[in-house]
């Protein structure tokens, strides 16, 4: 026994909101992941600045 | 005049159902539990059912899997009571594509749809806070 | 003078195909920024452990 | 048996109009090129146009802005010629939510959509490259 739903024509306007439900919910998802992206973004320019500069001053430290 | 879009913007009853909790990454392999509670605006009837369906899907027959809506025990009075159906590990997805529940009436007609969920295993190195 | 679209019982499929072409592409979008994201959180963590190695390194010689 | 899904698995008309170099962002405040080719399976008309429309909109009405399709030369022979229609700075959306272009023929049929883009300032570390 499985369901069999009656088509109508309001059957499209269903899919459209369910659709428009998922969109939504991706689009913000989007929307996070790219501020997230983002800020990962400015940790690893800082992180390899902060790599680049103990570098160096370890490079000055075992030449002085 | 042309009929306008109220029959689109007349979104009450797709709304009737709301699915909670839920995961946007389901583990593949394992049970998963569906959680919705029904509005004042729906009646529960004996052939409503819950289907999992590819997000895109178009008609209601397109239906992944589905379990039959429990009837919701007489003796509840909240009208917010969380109802929960249970699907099987062995029913679902095997793909990596975006799902969702939506709560079909024993008439066909759609009463709510939820936010859309993958089966795939987590990446381990999603732990990192930022 | 403005288009004055004929309304047909056509027009939402046509607003459901344009919302699932939009649906495709931001979910191909959503996908790229998660991989681009996590290869991120891979560098992070390791320019932090390379980070803290050179801290080390440094607190090592500047003791011994 | 009932009607089945055909008439959306048929979507052969809405993409009779390809849209072509879309950006994924514009800048605000610019104007914007609007690039597309015409199939062999569409005959451009003086009142075709393309609009600026809001994802998810219901209606062709909802455009948020429009320009009438220009029709292409009739020296052309190539039928994949580029077209274009550019687009006023003054009369783009001001938000950042996403739009697409459709096509819409004169009798109110949409004959293309393209993928979204949205109207803001790219992040400026945005560079880095993984």
């Amino acid at each position: 026994e499985i369901p069999v739903p009656v088509y109508t024509g309001e059957e499209s306007v269903a899919s459209h909101f369910a659709l428009v439900t998922a969109y939504e919910d991706i689009k913000k998802r989007l929307k996070e992941t790219e501020r997230e992206n983002s800020l990962l973004k400015k940790r690893v320019r800082l992180l390899e600045e902060k790599l680049l500069g103990s570098h160096l001053e370890e490079a000055t430290s075992s030449v002085g | 005049e042309p009929p306008t879009s109220t029959v689109f913007l007349d979104s009450c009853h797709f709304s009737q159902v709301v699915f909670t909790d839920v995961e946007k990454v389901y583990v593949p392999g394992a049970d998963i539990t569906c959680h919705y509670t029904l509005s004042e605006h729906i009646t529960p009837r004996r052939k409503d059912w819950v289907g999992i369906f590819k997000v895109g899907w178009k008609t209601t027959r397109e239906y992944y899997t589905f379990m039959w809506a429990p009837l919701p025990s007489s003796s509840s009075t909240g009208d917010a009571e969380v109802q929960q159906v249970l699907f099987k590990a062995y029913y679902l997805p095997k793909d990596d594509e975006y799902y969702q529940f939506c709560y079909v009436d024993q008439d066909g007609l759609v009463r709510g749809a939820s936010i859309p969920f993958q089966f795939c295993a987590e990446a381990e190195d999603d732990m990192l806070m930022v």
